[in-house]
């Protein structure tokens, strides 16, 4: 399955890049994105073990399962206001 | 200005806007003649922050996802207080010193109301919405202000779907 | 806008006026470049009171010491959270449903301090500001609005002169 | 000595006049000048055995002492705001 992965502020400054489409098994869960990511070394081992990730505008637990299309946001810790 | 999609009927008039924030126009969305209590707060730009000069801010929004997060909060604070009359503005983009980042305006037929809903949606953006800026220094340099971490709702992600 | 007269130096601009009050003209008393949080407060004229249909308020004041009183309070609240951005207006006369008969700016680095501050002003201009206020109903009637007793300050009149 | 009074509000309303000036013994105490103006009977008996005054602006209990001149107001309850 595919799914739509967006970085902001720091994390898309690190990685050079806002948006990313990622392929991944059936099933897999936000935290194994992440480790799929962050595996493919630089400069994505920037990002963090454990991000707030958003999927599809919620954001959820590294253990959420994702789905064929999620839009799955890497969101820094915030400061707005 | 976009309704609010959170729990519960759907009331406040809250936005993301990129123009600047007219405080004016942020006070006429609430008020009402059974409200006694107006209340405005803007959090504005400052020139310094943690003893470095500051020259301007850089807002960054996930839209999207933030206009959603500006509705719900603003609708649990209209939901605390009984008023619908609440709206929120928070600007992105760039920002020089003095510039109002977000307006906040809520009308109540008294004033505790009121006071207690504003800060809770000041306190609820500072905890809960996908907004960053970046500070950019008299000395030329720029950093993304260090904030707090989002945190997951409790519902797991199957049932909020 | 006259000086509070009061312990301490005198910072605020207060004033007891008779025509309408601009929110935007009280604003721009306060704010500054080093200023996070800006907050107003506007008392509003309400269409009920204890259940009956009100036409409008008259309010009158004894005008000479409620700008001292004014200011004493400003100065009071400038002094607990160290900024002197503070700016209160108090309208007397016949007011309409809706219109505002008090407003209550304040600017402060950040946000706690201008919240403890605009609420410290209008409680204290509850329980200390010598002005009074007329109900007019819908029915024709006329009530002045039951208040609160003054408290003599502490010091005996013969320090206090 | 003399003192000029004040009423506003209900109280004005009550004795239809906003301003007297009162003849008073020396040293006499604001307790003292209520209990002289309500012993004139109606309509100064509305006025309250112990009515909040300002004397020259600040709000003192009935055992200030005045002194020729004193601008002494009747306040009542305040509704401000």
């Amino acid at each position: 399955m595919q799914v739509r992965t967006l970085f902001f502020a720091a994390y898309r400054d690190a990685l050079g890049t806002a948006t990313l489409e990622v392929d991944l098994p059936e099933g897999s869960s936000v935290g194994e994105l992440v480790t799929r990511l962050r595996s493919r070394g630089s400069p994505f081992d920037r990002l963090p073990e454990s991000p707030a990730v958003a999927v599809n505008r919620s954001v959820v637990r590294g253990d959420a399962r994702l789905s064929h299309g999620d839009e799955i946001a890497f969101l820094p810790p915030v400061a707005g206001g | 200005m976009s309704r609010g999609a959170g729990p519960g009927p759907a009331r406040s008039r809250v936005a993301i806007v990129r123009g600047s924030i007219d405080p004016g126009e942020v006070l006429a969305l609430v008020g009402g003649a059974g409200d006694g209590a107006v209340l405005l707060f803007l959090g504005t730009v400052r020139d310094h922050a943690d003893g470095r000069r500051v020259d301007g801010l850089r807002y960054e929004a996930y839209q999207e996802m933030a206009e959603g997060v500006l509705g719900t909060i603003a609708d649990e604070a209209a939901g605390q207080i009984g008023s619908d009359r609440i709206a929120v503005v928070h600007r992105i983009g760039d920002l020089a010193i003095g510039e109002v980042s977000v307006a906040i305006a809520v009308s109540s037929p008294h004033r505790a109301e009121a006071y207690q809903a504003s800060r809770y949606v000041i306190e609820e953006i500072k905890k809960r919405l996908p907004v960053w800026k970046l500070e950019q220094y008299v000395d030329g340099e720029a950093a993304w202000v260090a904030g707090r971490k989002l945190e997951a709702i409790a519902e797991p992600k199957e049932m909020a779907r």
